[in-house]
């Protein structure tokens, strides 16, 4: 084992720790403290993928904009009573369900996963033209179609919670 | 010496070294700018108010900020009973370090940089918005309902002044095709005035306000605002870490500064048409020019807090994203626009 | 207008309620019963002529031991409009036995909103009920205050030994116990 | 999930500003409660610097109650003695010479200067403006050194006397007076151009706490706090005492009724009081300043009372006993001060102390409509609020 995997493996474990703390601790409030350092972890793999600039919108927009907003929430909610409350609801034998399906659907699924597949974008091409710039490039060419449709989901998403939060008054 | 250093302990711990020796450096040099930026607010502030400042300490107050350091760590530290320790203690020092870190990125003249990074604008939007982190933070745990208001209020600021401050730096981007700080204030001397602030002082405008509402200085000090909520987010704080949240706020205010120099004022460089008709102009240490103009901007914030009443919070809220939003987009198209037609 | 024909109106139209006018230094008051005192007010702010629109002041004086309705309101009244002062007193009487609502007056607080904290204050320190009161609590006094300080039976100054306001005994005790912290 | 469900439909939050609060201006308690920032309900309690002075002034002399008025609105302490001694002198039946009249209106526009400073510098600290503090302070500080050359005392003055005044000015006051009277409209453009422009200033107080003519005579509104709402009511100019009516002045009054607006007025008060004070030295009358005509009510001058038997039987009288022959009768008697309309209602029983000593305060009426003015504003607007409307605790609980 090398340095490198050696990296990826204390983020690999401590990631899946950080996951199953995330949900099993009572107070929400730590909960995204937690949730926060796992996000750093998230940008932390992509650098290793030699990906900046996604791992520092991580930061940026995970971290820095919609964490907070969680935050914002839950810390309006009347934690004293949340933290006397079960901390998982009654239906759990089906999330265990789905969660299983899943880790089923990976494991047959990983057999097709190729680690050795290379795009035109390589990490030599993206050093050369850097980071930005090639996501830029791949994402106003190849996935522009998507990437619109994304943004108008995005912005369905804004005028619902506008129309939403103005039909309480 | 530094060749026999190099030899004897090869090349990756060398590099290690030189970026711990850096990073010290930078640390020192800051906490000192810190001390003293404060020792200098009181003593500007106190001159535009008719009074002195602070004059007991020292030759006219001098050694002020390290008596006030010395009490802030010796003081008693109090953790109210019913806060939610952990996160009351951790609460600061993300405040801190989110804040110090920034530094890492921060070129401060020609090749001293900590870390080189391609992202470094992204890297330094991220920092400052995780400070926000450490006064939310230290809103809840503080289980007083004044810190729960500063904290709230300061979540809500920070994250509707980052939209349109990392909107304001895309001009900037755009200019200089670059992420890299080291690049942007290179671009910058491709023009004969040498900074950014020419073509780009909406995004300036933007970047100024913005910055001052990141690092909740008056006239948007509302997470602490005295008068309404005693000291909002940091009133249960005391001693040392109360002192954190002073320094992160003076760090923040620093690294600001260095940013809004770096994008806008031409970051260590003079403007050339200057240095061109005053040749030995040029001669001057990068690092001097550069901290001048970071000087020159920490005192705008000065001048604006001996100046300005404090903003409401709706009136915050709608300054920013009524105002300051569409007016960033507004320029990320006509920079965009001129860019692609000249 | 002249106050005395004021009062002179009042005693025309409120014959019976009126028990005298007193006049003193060029400051004109009438003395009335308490049953209809408010209709009597509200006769003063809503008569065009008179428009008492300006609740000056409104407090309590008691007369123990000096005149036999022992309490009284009193109402000192002022027009904006046509810039005349007035002064109603109403008399009320101690409560007995056979009859409890002996001090209370009907609340005016519907007339001038600014009667609100008057009112609660000569309750709080007369012990006058104003009826009809929306939030008739104590107000310069602590809540659970016994005694109405301002009446001519309460001492200014006494030693009060077991009867002294439970806080203030928590609070000395307190002071007691926190002594021992005392830095000498 | 019921319970969860619960907590999100709590919305308010009670919060407690106050006793101890920067912004509410001494002991002033303010229960909020918020949802978000908006303000649903406010409840103000008073009752903190309770004193009992009504029942203090039963049990003392007229004369000797003198500094109780002093701690009423500890800020402006000469209009309050002033207040005092008129109404007083109007329950005597005597009126002061005419020079210390004039010298009672110079003393007690320079409190309602003094008094607007501060409110000024606090009310501008409140909504953030930090500078203008300072500035006027430095003004204020002036007018108290002004008033310890006139009577040794810079806050506390007990100057007035029931009949005239302590002792008299000296042509170096005077003076000084002058120059301070000539020196201070440039310094209110001073604080003017530091913040009537503002746009943040304009936008933190403009259409905020307003309140209507009808409404603010209906609560008791007095003072500049009324005439905001553009009622043109004051005790100076409808029920003259002192030599008010033999100066020249103006009222100004305000249109919109709100925080704003209250703001203008006071500036202008200070503007028109500058004016009182000038006229005043200028036609300064010679003459005595204890009123001769009514000994049985006055002390005696005090070098006499050290030489005089009889003015010293007199003097001890005086000071223990009261005027034996006050008559008896009731009398309301109000002033204007820096607050608004301070009214003594003194019933005599032919003591040398009032039977009953009511004093109605501007400030509690003020505080008593604080919720109107909150209800469904900001929490930032209940600070522009509470200063609007200039409390001073010590006059509101007594």
């Amino acid at each position: 084992m090398n340095t490198v995997e050696l990296f990826f493996a204390y983020f690999a474990v401590s990631m899946t720790l950080l996951s199953v703390l995330i949900i099993s601790v009572k107070n929400p409030v730590h909960s995204i403290l937690l949730m926060l350092v796992l996000f750093f972890h998230i940008a932390a793999l992509y650098l290793f993928l030699n990906a900046e600039f996604l791992a520092a919108v991580q930061v940026i927009l995970y971290a820095g904009a919609i964490l907070v907003l969680f935050l914002f929430v839950i810390m309006m909610l009347n934690l004293k009573e949340e933290l006397m409350s079960h901390r998982f609801i009654n239906e759990w034998p089906i999330g265990l369900a789905l969660g299983l399906s899943i880790i089923v659907f990976i494991f047959f699924a990983l057999d097709k996963f190729n680690p050795n597949y290379k795009g035109t974008y390589t990490i030599e091409a993206i050093k050369a033209e850097t980071n930005t710039k090639a996501i830029g490039k791949i994402l106003y060419t190849e996935y522009l179609l998507p990437f619109e449709i994304a943004s108008l989901i995005l912005l369905i998403a804004i005028v619902g919670a506008i129309v939403m939060a103005k039909k309480e008054k | 010496m530094i060749d026999l250093i190099r030899i004897h302990t090869g090349d990756i711990i060398f590099n290690i070294l030189i970026i711990l020796v850096k990073t010290a450096v930078v640390f020192g040099v800051a906490m000192l700018h810190v001390a003293y930026a404060t020792y200098f607010e009181r003593k500007i502030i106190g001159h535009m108010q008719v009074r002195l400042g602070p004059m007991r300490v020292g030759y006219h107050g001098l050694l002020q900020p390290i008596a006030d350091g010395v009490k802030a760590f010796f003081k008693e530290d109090i953790i109210p009973l019913n806060a939610d320790k952990p996160v009351f203690i951790i609460a600061p020092l993300i405040a801190m370090f989110a804040t110090i870190s920034s530094l890492a990125v921060i070129p401060f003249f020609d090749g001293f940089v900590i870390a080189d990074i391609n992202v470094g604008i992204l890297f330094l939007l991220a920092m400052s918005s995780l400070g926000a982190y450490g006064i939310v933070m230290a809103g809840w745990a503080s289980n007083s309902k004044f810190s729960f208001l500063g904290g709230l209020r300061s979540s809500a600021q920070v994250v509707s002044y980052e939209i349109a401050m990392g909107l304001s730096l895309v001009g900037i981007m755009l200019m200089a095709g670059s992420l890299n700080l080291t690049e942007i204030v290179k671009a910058q001397q491709q023009y004969w005035h040498g900074m950014f602030l020419v073509p780009q002082f909406l995004a300036f405008f933007i970047f100024t306000v913005g910055a001052f509402a990141e690092t909740n200085r008056t006239p948007f000090d509302l997470p602490e605002a005295e008068s309404e909520l005693v000291a909002g987010y940091f009133v249960e704080y005391s001693g040392m870490r109360f002192a954190f949240f002073f320094l992160a706020e003076y760090v923040g205010m620093i690294v600001m500064s260095s940013i809004s120099v770096i994008c806008f004022w031409g970051g260590w460089t003079l403007p050339p048409i200057i240095v061109n008709t005053f040749p030995f102009l040029g001669e001057i240490p990068g690092i001097i020019i550069f901290l001048l103009k970071v000087y020159c901007y920490l005192f705008l914030f000065y001048w604006v807090r001996a100046t300005l009443p404090r903003y409401r919070y709706d009136q915050l809220m709608s300054l920013g994203w009524k105002v300051l939003i569409p007016l960033a987009l507004l320029n990320i198209v006509a920079t965009s626009l001129i860019k692609f037609f000249f | 207008m002249n106050p005395l024909s004021i009062a002179q109106t009042i005693q025309d139209k409120f014959p019976k309620e009126v028990k005298e006018i007193v006049e003193f230094r060029k400051q004109v008051s009438v003395i009335i019963q308490r049953d209809r005192a408010k209709e009597i007010l509200a006769f003063l702010y809503f008569n065009k002529d008179f428009n008492f629109d300006y609740l000056v002041d409104l407090c309590g004086v008691d007369y123990m031991g000096q005149k036999k309705p022992r309490f009284e309101v009193v109402y000192n009244l002022f027009s904006m409009k046509h810039r005349h002062f007035f002064r109603v007193r109403v008399e009320v009487d101690e409560d007995t036995q056979d009859a409890p609502d002996n001090l209370s007056v009907d609340t005016v607080t519907d007339i001038w909103r600014g009667a609100d904290w008057h009112e609660r204050e000569c309750f709080d320190l007369f012990g006058i009920r104003f009826k009809g009161h929306p939030d008739l609590r104590r107000i310069l006094m602590p809540e659970d205050w016994e005694g109405y300080p301002l009446r001519k039976d309460y001492p200014l100054k006494s030693d009060l030994g077991d009867m002294e306001w439970q806080e203030y005994k928590d609070l000395i005790e307190f002071s007691e116990k926190a002594k021992q912290y005392e830095v000498r | 999930m019921t319970k969860t469900k619960d907590a999100l439909r709590q919305r308010e939050l009670t919060i407690n500003m106050g006793p101890q609060h920067p912004a509410t201006h001494g002991v002033l308690r303010l229960v909020l409660e918020i949802d978000g920032e908006t303000v649903i309900k406010c409840t103000p309690y008073v009752g903190y610097l309770h004193r009992g002075t009504e029942k203090l002034c039963e049990n003392r002399t007229y004369l000797s109650a003198m500094p109780l008025m002093d701690r009423l609105d500890y800020i402006s302490s000469m209009a309050n003695d002033v207040g005092y001694c008129v109404a007083v002198e109007r329950l005597l039946g005597i009126e002061p010479p005419e020079r210390a009249k004039f010298i009672r209106t110079m003393m007690c526009e320079m409190t309602r200067i003094s008094s607007h400073i501060l409110w000024l510098g606090t009310h501008a600290l409140d909504i953030g403006a930090m500078t203008v503090f300072l500035y006027s302070f430095r003004e204020r500080e002036w007018i108290m050194d002004l008033f310890e050359m006139v009577c040794g005392a810079r806050l506390t003055v007990s100057f007035p006397r029931i009949g005239g005044i302590r002792n008299d000015v000296s042509q170096e006051f005077l003076d000084s007076l002058y120059k301070f009277a000539e020196e201070f409209p440039s310094r209110i453009i001073e604080y003017e151009t530091l913040i009537d422009q503002n746009r943040i200033w304009l936008q933190r107080t403009k259409g905020i706490g307003v309140i209507s003519a009808e409404e603010a005579v209906n609560w008791g509104f007095t003072g500049p706090t009324l005439r905001g709402s553009g009622v043109d009511y004051d005790v100076r100019k409808y029920m003259p005492y002192d030599a008010y009516e033999q100066v020249d002045f103006d009222v100004p009054v305000g249109k919109e009724g709100d925080v704003y607006d209250r703001y203008r007025c006071r500036m202008e008060e200070m503007r028109q009081s500058v004016r009182i004070i000038k006229q005043c030295i200028e036609k300064l009358p010679k003459g005595p300043i204890m009123t001769p005509d009514a000994p049985k009510f006055t002390l005696p001058p005090k070098d006499k009372v050290l030489k005089d038997m009889e003015a010293m039987i007199h003097h001890f009288v005086m000071l223990t006993k009261g005027p034996l022959t006050a008559p008896v009768g009731e009398i309301y008697s109000s002033t204007e001060v820096p607050k608004g309309e301070l009214g003594f209602y003194i019933v005599s029983d032919g003591s040398g102390r009032p039977y009953r000593m009511r004093l109605r305060s501007p400030s509690f009426v003020h505080v008593s409509a604080l919720p109107r003015l909150c209800v469904g504003s900001l929490v930032a607007d209940v600070i522009a609020n509470i200063g609007t409307i200039d409390v001073v605790l010590g006059e509101c609980d007594r």
